[in-house]
């Protein structure tokens, strides 16, 4: 496996480039946005992506453009490995008008129409029936376009997911879940709240469930191509299972942490950053240093560029706040 | 034009949109094959086929939800919701999906989705099967609600939800599917907030709502022969509500009964009677009378059951209050 | 095992002459009620259970008075197989004053407190927590009281079952659920709505299932005391699918039936009878079949009278119906 | 009397409750070791034990089921929803269920339940955290539903609702754990039904509920500069309903302006206008003015939220109008 990835990277490392730049920016996005919080200078919470960018960049990279997804209330990730430009993801966090939403959404419900993504929800499992909706579209309208469900192992509590994964399975949906399992529902350890094996859920509607190490990309990426494939040749749905962690609390506000270890996060951060283990991998097939370093750069530029704009941008007109209630 | 059924608008409507927009999609339990529990749907499924009128898991929430994502992605479903007290299963769908995400997306997202659902009771199901919930949904910004009480209104008020870009619940009384109304051959709509004068009159307005239109129109018989003139005003949609023909009314009458099928608490009925209280305050001779149904649980004991929904009796006396008589 | 059984009915055939006796009761109390029905003598409609008799009758066997059970739509069987009487029932169903619930409850909300009957729901699935919250309440109390929730297969539509299983599971509470597969939801046949194995799904959150011949009275009966005895013990919720089928349509006004077959209607009734095939076992292991005959005759009786008794009985006090909104 | 504040006394009044009586819980997601995502009950876990103070899975329905369970078996859950806005998940069990158990069975069972949730907004928490939903409750036969504006009321009423036989549904404004009160060391409770006067006076009366409480008073003190004395009522519980205080100071005053933080339109502020209306039309100067949120799901971006919510400078700006001072 490690060889044959290895010889994967060798012969063509460019689009794992991509990939680093990809889940490089996530990391600098969310690190700026906890800045932000901290320097109260973002309104409200946010839910930090870090430490789970492989999963998000890793099955995004299997999609296309017009492919549809679902985020969560954790869905800064999803929105840039969708895609997503930085500054006007910072100018929705700070509820400025060049904002995706107008500054509307705010963090927890960022959209982004131009790439399909159908937007963050902040209601645990919210987007299931969404999800499995836009699939079920794009069947019907006949084109081969197919959904991605993310969502925490949390909403594996809400019936809602049982209820669309059967309808999913029965009609053969070209829909893909994937749980995020960061070990986490908010501040109880997932073991305490889900009965049984995470795989033998969607099994039962019939769905194949496979698990992903979620902290390496290239086996992300690989099992999302296969559920894609599946879902693109009329095959059904899959379920993913990603062991993943976040690297900060719950929200920007979780700092002191109580039901969990500092050795937990530091064996977490230390041996398994998946920006760390990508990097290793490209430069263990030969990718020049100077080349993480200079995207490491542009990374940066552009997240300092990003939340500048957001910053100077203009909070919406007052008389926006009746407008888009009704289409 | 011709006579037909409420319950055959209704399928009418469907048939049309259908044939004339292939993003529009029926779906709920049993609508296909069983044409729906109450078989007003009998037939559709043969015209337009199983992907186009599709039978689904008894699982409200999640088919809502495919809906709402179908409706998100181009599609124009209507999603049929068997008894309007299951809307209990599906609020989160509805309420927090659904009505938000074209504001939350500041207007790029867009949900042209229609849920079709009953209120109403007397049909001894007891009390799970009994509710008027539309005062829920009114309550909730992002939707719109239609309350046809005519096969005429079903039909058009139908077309209109389909062919709107938001989320609508259109609520039918299910006591209703088999009135006869005049209804035309040709293609028409109604457009949404705009209330209808059913009978029109002097002394006292009546604004009513779905099934209560009929007892109101009843009512107003009953008080014509004692000689009170009573106008009868159907909103045919809370929201958007027509204030203005309301208000006109009242000041015109200067008497206002509000009867709904829904509880009388927090309901209907109230805001009714506070947008016409605000909008002819000084031109009402008494404060407006509210009929809604009894605050309880609707029984199932046929006995019981009938005293907790307003009725043209209880119309009539408060009207007769109203004007003086007796 | 059919020796095992015949066996077990000729060492002491008390108890299923009993059962025998609760199965016929329930068979006629639904045939009267459908006459009731057709006769324009009841408001509303009805689900009637004949056929299924043999699910409820093993199952409340296996039961202690005071052990809970929630019931659904088709609920008849239920509350008479755990002891309801007759007559109170038809007066429930008639709307009157000495029904179980006053006539307030009617045919779809049949409860009887003093068994611990909590109650039919027209709610698919609506008592899935109920029973499970039963359950918790048993043990939080120290009792060893058991909760049986009882639904039809068309219930696995429901999300909330999946919630209320993985608490079940979770902390392990003495809680049976049984599924009553009777093939179709409504009007739709259950392979149309149910994705995968229906085992798989109480598996999936660590709960054992188990299919079970549901015109068996004997075999659901052993099965239930298993998973009585398990969650007596403390080990926790079981999962049974009984295979079973309504004689009836899906309510008394579904006379053309236009989903299913006459022949396998026929096929049911005539091979897969539970009363019949409990009978003929009677019978083949030496029980006089005058005994039948008797508790034949006496079970006419008891419905007769119950049905007069309800008939006669007074209608409830108008002021009755804005009593008990409140306790 | 010792100032602690509304969470302290909310935790106050549940560690008192579940000291007198071994069958009350609570139960909810992150209730136990995290002590609420408010962090309102910390430290009950480590005196009542994990048995009575239980986290659950994300599952509101389920637990909310299962609580329900457990109060017709003789148990006394408190039930935890972190956020008001989950109520659309619960809806079934709440309404179909737990509301309806007593009188469909005839008044034999009973479900003993408490929910406590939230309602508010300007916390920065966009549509699907912020609603104020009470108005649903409220129209729900079967259910009562308090709403604690201060310390004092929040352990009061708290502690009422748990000894109540019936579903209560409390809802705390979560803007207002931080705020102090005076709050005496005995043990007391608060009848459902009684509406308390904040402030007495003599022009107006400000019937607000909840978060609106503090609102009110606040622009009774910048109207009291003004010369114009401003009365508030706070109903506390809207089920039960106090009608008659309400009633009583509208007769004094009236004029009367009613505030609450749910939606305006079909919601709290229609039903409190009516019944004020119906008792004292002929008394009031002007028809009753209604403040509530503005219609629109509630935005994230602060200078838009900050214009849904009802607050003092609106209520002032009411009162100075009904006084005849513009
Ligand atoms: C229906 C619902 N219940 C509760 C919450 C509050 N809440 C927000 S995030 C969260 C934990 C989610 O855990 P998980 O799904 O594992 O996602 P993670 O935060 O770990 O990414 C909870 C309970 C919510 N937003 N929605
Ligand atoms: C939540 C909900 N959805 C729909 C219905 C309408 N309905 C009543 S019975 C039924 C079919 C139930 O099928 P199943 O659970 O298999 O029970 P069976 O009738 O076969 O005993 C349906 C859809 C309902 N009562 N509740
Ligand atoms: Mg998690
Ligand atoms: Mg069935």
């Amino acid at each position: 496996m490690t060889e044959e990835i290895t010889a994967q990277l060798r012969a063509n490392p460019e689009p794992w480039l991509e990939a680093y730049r990809r889940m490089l920016t996530i990391r600098h996005f969310e690190e700026q946005v906890d800045d932000l919080y901290r320097s109260a200078r973002m309104p409200g919470l946010a839910h930090l992506y870090a430490g789970e960018e492989a999963v998000a960049v890793g099955v995004c990279m299997a999609l296309r453009d017009d492919d549809y997804i679902t985020s969560t209330h954790r869905g800064h990730g999803h929105c840039l490995a969708k895609g997503a430009s930085v500054d006007r993801m910072f100018a929705e966090l700070l509820g400025k008008e060049p904002g995706y939403c107008r500054g509307k959404g705010g963090s927890m419900h960022i959209a982004d129409q131009e790439r399909n993504n159908l937007g963050a929800n902040a209601i645990v499992g919210g987007s299931a029936g969404i999800a499995t909706g836009a699939a079920f579209s794009a069947r019907r309208r006949g084109t081969d376009q197919v959904a991605v469900c993310f969502f925490g192992e949390g909403a594996l509590g809400q019936g809602l997911l049982y209820e669309a994964m059967n309808m999913a399975s029965l009609w053969r949906l070209p829909v893909i879940y994937v749980c995020e399992n960061n070990l986490y529902n908010e501040y109880t350890s997932y073991r305490e709240t889900t009965a049984g094996e995470l795989t033998a859920r969607p099994r039962a509607f019939g769905i194949p469930g496979q698990e992903v190490d979620g902290q390496d990309v290239l086996a992300v990426h690989a099992a999302a191509g296969q559920a894609v494939e599946r879902a693109r040749r009329g095959d059904g749905p899959s379920f993913l299972v990603c062991h993943t962690y976040r690297f900060y609390g719950h929200h920007v506000g979780d700092v002191d942490r109580a039901y969990r270890t500092r050795e937990e996060e530091r064996a977490w951060r230390d041996r398994r950053d998946p920006l760390r283990l990508l990097a290793g991998r490209l430069l263990e097939a030969g990718v020049d240093p100077a080349r993480l370093e200079r995207i490491e750069e542009e990374v940066v530029t552009e997240v300092r560029n990003g939340v500048d704009f957001a910053l100077q941008a203009p909070y919406p007109d007052p008389s926006e706040v009746s407008q888009h209630v009704y289409a | 034009m011709r006579e037909i059924t409420l319950g055959q608008a209704i399928k009418e409507a469907l048939a049309e949109e259908l044939r004339r927009d292939p993003t529009v999609f029926v779906m709920g339990e049993d609508v296909a094959e069983a044409g729906t529990a109450f078989k007003v749907l009998k037939g559709l499924v043969e015209e337009f086929g199983p992907e186009r009128v599709i039978d689904t898991p008894i699982s409200e929430a999640g088919f809502t939800g495919i809906g709402l994502g179908a409706a998100m992605t181009g599609l124009r479903p209507v999603i049929d919701i068997m008894f309007g007290d299951f809307l209990t299963l599906v609020m989160d769908q509805l309420v927090n999906q659904a009505a938000k995400v074209h504001y939350m997306s500041g207007g790029k997202l867009k949900a042209p989705l229609v849920v079709r659902t009953t209120l109403g009771a007397t049909r001894r199901s007891a009390a799970q099967h009994s509710q008027s919930l539309h005062a829920w949904l009114s309550h909730v910004p992002g939707l719109k609600v239609a309350l046809p009480s005519t096969p005429y209104d079903a039909k058009g008020l139908l077309k209109t939800a389909i062919r709107d870009d938001n989320p609508v619940v259109v609520f039918e009384d299910k006591m209703n599917y088999q009135q006869r109304g005049l209804v035309p051959e040709g293609e028409y709509t109604i457009p949404f907030g705009v209330a209808d004068v059913k009978r029109p009159g002097e002394d006292v307005t009546i604004v009513a709502t779905s099934s209560m239109v009929v007892a109101a129109l009843e009512a107003a018989e009953l008080l014509a022969r004692e000689g009170i003139s009573a106008e009868v005003v159907d909103p045919r949609t809370t929201v958007p509500l027509d204030e203005e023909t309301l208000i006109r009314s009242a000041v015109k009458t200067s008497r206002v009964i509000v009867v709904d099928e829904g509880y009388e608490r927090y309901g209907v009925t109230a805001e009714l009677a506070s947008v016409i209280t605000a909008g002819a305050f000084y031109h009402l001779d008494a404060p407006v009378r509210r009929i809604g149904a009894m605050h309880v649980p609707i029984p199932f004991s046929p006995v019981l059951e009938d005293l907790t929904v307003p009725n043209a009796a209880a119309i009539v006396e408060a009207a007769r209050e109203l004007c003086g008589r007796r």
